[in-house]
């Protein structure tokens, strides 16, 4: 039992957070962020050159990660710099791509950039509310429905459609141009689409998809989960040093007990869910996968919630601030939650495991 | 114990109601409802109507042109314009700056100033915070000299909300370093257009622009300016903080905000279901609702407590903290129920065509992330607990 | 509008403090509380003397009071003093006889001590999960069932039982020489009974009383409010006083900030409780009073634990203690929970009412 | 990142596990489980038990009687014994003195006092808090004042836990007035038989016997009973505070109280369903669940973090807050589980005939309201916020 991570996965944490802290510093990032395309293309390219794309999938599929923990050791830097950049679609899409057995080379190279279209309006999280139609057109396919807020879909190449046929769920290719795409920003930086489908040409990934869907839920929820870590980490960070720098009443507001207790409880969740998600990694690929991931999505949506209002309160007026980075991080670690399943859909998968266990 | 409002009490209620049906603009009270910002035109139409009323300054004396309510009726008269949509009065110039010049100006000042407040003239806003005394307001810096029939005003000022519309700004200003740090402290009216001001734009964190800084280099203020004495400015806030503080509890917006997500819980959907059938959504509704009843009667057990003693006592404390922390938890929740379709930028194309959310529930991310100040502004709940810790509970 | 009480309520509830502060203190009262028969004989009919007992029904039925705020008037201070005399089945028990339109005037002189038989094992709080059946025996009935956790049972001299006949549940009065009783004492002090009914004989007392016993488990219910209310501002004080007096690292705790705040909570959430009930005191006998007093019951729930928990951390180890009187404040404020629907319940309650409105 | 237990250690377990299962008297694991008080020779017949396989002492050196296990293994025992009900050793000869005479006593003092502990000839209480030193221990007051070859004490200890069963006590006592508080303490082994000792019972909230009051009035102790140096009992005081501390996260208890609710849950119906088909009751649960699994892992993290540095860093405060939380909220939401049943004041006929709580949970009441202490003991969650605050945050 130890909790290092192995020097491979050390050294690219180590890269990453080198070339987020040293380009992507919170300036640029804001202003990429919150203007169209909400990334930035250029570092997209060197991000990729990097190779965390490659350690989102195992070496069968052309990479050399693939693990839970590989994945943690991706997103826990690109929570600590709020990076908008769309890596969780890669990951989403390279799971599903790698189901299928596709080739996942223009995907890893950084060459295609994919977003995987699943949520609608009716139906944000769970698979089985999917509404969108897939139906045979000659030789390919042909589909109908609206996917909204699809993350990363502002600035897709390809997409790749979760719709059902029949009774059954399948994954369906679209290129970007053959969809009415109508992108925009998000409030925490970064953007997504609405994706019109109207008897869009598309072509069969996977037919029956329920399990890969799920399985490329459950990593998009632990990236979502260690990006988070990193993004509280930082969060607690800069209040700490507030705490410790500014005065009212004539001594340092981390002089004032109140708040002392606050901030180890907000310490305390960020402990649990650093902890949680550890756990959910150390299980992807196990039978308890999804119900773990479930576990550790709602925790960490709780555990975000408070840190950002936390650090928004402690912080009294400042955070509030669009200049002052704290905000940007409270933003980011609340919406998290709207991604992939609140904590309440989450939770709702772990009372469902209640009476199994 | 009687939780009517008495007959005069309810007739007056629907006298506003009526008078809300039939005055208020509905292409502004849409806007309210949508947490869409209001122009400065929106404002003060608003404000000319209730004026045309009579209504506009409520707790001003009638010789002065107010409407001379009592705290019940500021109440009633609040609540529904929560409930109607109405734009909230601004404050500046109405519930600060007009008391405070009733109570401590001189006659020529109130003859100056409080005509051209309500008939829109004069824009006020507050100069009150600095960078470093946010909560703590005495240890603010910004130095008025006098220099012969002048005071000489150096320093900054922020969080000045709509200074950005405002022509006249009045100021808490250290004219004395002796003493306590409350104790040379001054209250003086500026025009804004006196050369040496700048007033910058603060971008909130939704993106919106509401606040401002406002930058004071070797401002030139006419000595009859000040009101009432210097080095009384403490007096002069502290009066505000005690007898003018109202609806501290936001039990209106409340109200609105939770017709509102009730609503929205009854239009999104969830596993092919209303998400108001979804029953851990529906304990957290049920929750609110039950604190926002008790919140009700706890605001009018305080009201007609300072309405027998004249002022609210340190327990209103109460309500700012316990009030907030509900209109929180409201926004909290519309944000949750949107799912996705609350995490788009507002635009107005995605209030428009585009429709990723229902309609009025575009901008409730920004609301959410908007109101997170509401508990730090005016005094922090945590400033609330140390004036009731010490005021009350003798701690 | 105002919130003050009437000249006769508030001499009643000055008449009643007075006694019980007088002759009902915490250790009189820790004496009887837990030891057979769980409350005071002699008391009891003292108690009855000074008439709380006509203020729970209205004139016509041989009282002068019965309005929501007489029921309040008459449990705050039994909550002051942790008084463990059976006057909430004797109001439950009026309420149901008052329906109907039996003679009060044993119950309301004190003469007959009654106790209302509602809960069973798998039907704690729900009426319309009640088991112990009725049927006709001659000229009168026989109810058949188990009776658990029956408040006052110990020493009730009759037994108002819901049962079933058909779909339809019913009231039946039962004398107590004819039952099965096992009395017992309560964990917060008191008494209350297992009542085994086997072709136990019976007396119709209402063929369908489906909305009487709503009523009456209602007024019940405010009275427990009531209760919990007094109890929680006499917990608050005895806690304030505690934190100006005690000393620790040579301050007073209560200088220390993290406990100030939380003692604003407390009093906020106290305050809370106050209204809720008077709300609900004020809609008795309207539509609206079985939800409001829902709401009154969850939220007083969530705030008597709450004071409890607190009252005994800040207290820190002497609250602990049984000779400490906070304790036993404590355990009934917990406790209240577990009579006539806890917290969830009533949360359910007021769900279902969301739907209404 | 390895969250597994390496072959040896799963070896280890699988013995603790089976030795479990042969060894823990069955009535007396029942009597865990469902929270009856132990007999004071349940505990000596399970000491004994452990003593005959060489498990009673788990972190002495062997050359002592110990085990000298490691921190895992420990660990790895305490949740086997959790999960197996078996009765919690009786820490204070074994874990609090015993450790305390290894590093501080005489090879006198080691001979003459670590055998008694192991074969159960002496049973140790603790005189650590006073009536006013509870969570601040440098203010105590009880006095040892040395004449000839005796100290003298007088004062008075309380909190002694299972003192009624002992026959010696270890006290920390007051030897000089002179300095910082804490430099003139001395830590002192006490026979309970000399003279002028009296022991107390203190009757806990929910009616257990199981904490009491020391006097001491002109007691005469040997000197050669004091341990270490005299005034030397702080540094005694916090070695056993940085270096002993174990299990306390409870998480072993919490796990097994999660099992236990679980399958309550699985009992008690509702509105003709099983409690835990309750979607509001299935929340909590399903929540509770999950920060445990948190904690499990953070003890884990913070236990191989201890295991490569020697001894647990003040971030395991979070450990005592946390898993206090958690443990309290279990036994919260039993007691909530039951409703009415939970009421009636625990005796034999409600466990035995009259079974008004389902089998296991007659006591669970009791046992909500006994382990309100587990935030308070020990150093209270406040005290263990002020060490984090300090050493970890440096506020």
């Amino acid at each position: 039992m130890h909790f290092e991570l192995t020097d491979d996965r050390r050294m690219l944490a180590d890269t990453l957070n080198r070339f987020l802290t040293d380009t992507y510093g919170i300036e640029h990032r804001n202003k990429v962020a919150y203007e169209a395309p909400f990334h930035d293309p250029a570092k997209w390219a060197e991000l990729a050159e990097l190779g965390p794309l490659f350690a989102l999938v195992p070496e069968e599929q052309g990479g050399f990660g693939g693990a839970g923990f590989d994945i943690a050791t991706v997103f826990e830097p690109l929570g600590r710099a709020l990076c908008p950049e769309p890596v969780l679609p890669a990951l989403m899409a390279a799971r599903l791509l790698a189901a299928a057995g596709e080739d996942l080379e223009p995907l890893l190279s950084g060459a295609t950039r994919y977003a995987v279209a699943l949520g609608e309006t009716d139906a944000p999280y769970a698979l089985e509310d999917i509404a969108t139609e897939a139906a045979p057109a000659g030789e390919g396919w042909e589909l109908t429905g609206r996917k909204s807020v699809v993350y990363g879909g502002n600035a897709a190449g390809k997409f790749l459609v979760a719709a059902r046929a029949g009774d059954v769920i399948g994954v369906y290719e679209v290129d970007a141009e053959d969809a009415a795409v109508t992108g925009y920003g998000m409030i925490d930086g970064g953007g997504a689409a609405e994706v019109f489908l109207e008897k869009t040409k598309a072509r069969q990934v996977l037919a029956d998809a329920g399990a890969a869907l799920q399985d490329a839920l459950d990593f998009g929820a632990l990236a979502l989960c260690a990006e988070a870590v990193g993004a509280m980490d930082v969060t607690y960070d800069m209040t700490l040093d507030y705490l410790k720098t500014r005065k009212q009443f004539g001594r340092a507001i981390g002089s004032f007990q109140a708040l002392q207790h606050r901030m180890v409880e907000m310490k305390t969740e960020i402990e649990q869910a650093r902890s949680i998600t550890i756990l959910a990694a150390s299980r992807m690929g196990t039978e308890e996968q999804s119900r773990t991931v479930s576990m550790a999505k709602n925790l960490i949506g709780r555990a975000a919630k408070l840190v950002a209002e936390e650090a928004i309160q402690m912080h009294g007026g400042i955070a509030m601030t669009w200049e002052y980075p704290a905000s940007h991080y409270a933003k980011r670690l609340v919406m998290i939650d709207h991604q992939l399943g609140d904590t309440d859909h989450h939770l709702e998968k772990v009372m469902a495991g209640l009476q199994v266990a | 114990m009687d939780l009517n409002f008495t007959p005069e009490e309810t007739a007056f209620r629907d006298e506003v109601r009526a008078f809300l049906k039939d005055e208020l603009p509905s292409e502004v009270a849409d806007k309210v409802r949508a947490g869409r910002e209001l122009t400065k035109a929106d404002m003060e139409r608003w404000h000319a109507i209730l004026n045309a009323r009579g209504w506009l300054a409520a707790t001003w004396p009638k010789e002065h042109g107010g409407a001379g309510w009592n705290a019940v009726q500021r109440h009633i008269f609040e609540e529904e314009c929560c409930l109607a949509s109405a734009p909230r009065i601004v404050p500046f110039g109405l519930f600060m700056l007009g008391p405070v010049l009733i109570k401590f100006g001189s006659p020529e000042q109130q003859k100056a100033v409080l005509p051209r407040i309500l008939d829109g003239s004069d824009w006020w806003c507050q100069g009150y915070s600095e960078p470093g005394a946010g909560s703590d307001l005495a240890s603010l810096k910004t130095r008025a000299v006098r220099d012969g029939d002048h005071y000489v005003i150096n320093g900054q000022k922020t969080w000045t909300t709509l200074g950005q519309h405002a022509n006249k700004i009045f100021c808490l200003v250290r004219t004395s370093t002796e003493g306590k740090p409350q104790q040379g402290i001054s209250f003086i009216l500026v025009d804004l257009d006196t050369p040496g001001i700048e007033m910058r734009p603060i971008k909130l964190i939704e993106g919106g622009h509401e606040v401002n800084e406002v930058f004071f280099t070797d401002v030139r203020v006419p000595a009859e300016n000040l009101v009432g004495e210097e080095n009384q400015g403490w007096t002069i806030a502290k009066y505000l903080l005690t007898h003018e503080r109202t609806n501290i509890a936001g039990v209106g917006f409340s109200v609105q905000a939770f017709e509102q997500l009730k609503s929205l819980a009854q239009q999104v959907r969830r596993g092919g279901k209303r998400l108001i059938d979804n029953p851990l959504f529906a304990a957290r509704l049920a929750q609110i609702e039950i604190d926002l009843e008790a919140m009700k009667i706890t605001n009018l057990r305080m009201l007609a407590e300072a309405q027998k003693n004249g002022a609210p006592g340190p327990e209103s404390s109460i309500l700012k903290i316990k009030g907030t922390v509900i209109r929180q938890a409201l926004n909290d929740l519309s944000r949750r129920a949107l799912g996705p379709a609350a995490a788009p930028f507002p635009s107005e194309d995605l209030e428009g065509n585009l429709a990723v959310a229902p309609a009025d529930h575009a901008r409730d991310a920004a609301r959410y992330f908007n109101n997170r100040k509401i508990s730090i502004f005016g005094g922090s709940n945590e400033i609330q607990k140390n004036i009731l810790t010490k005021a009350m509970l003798e701690l």
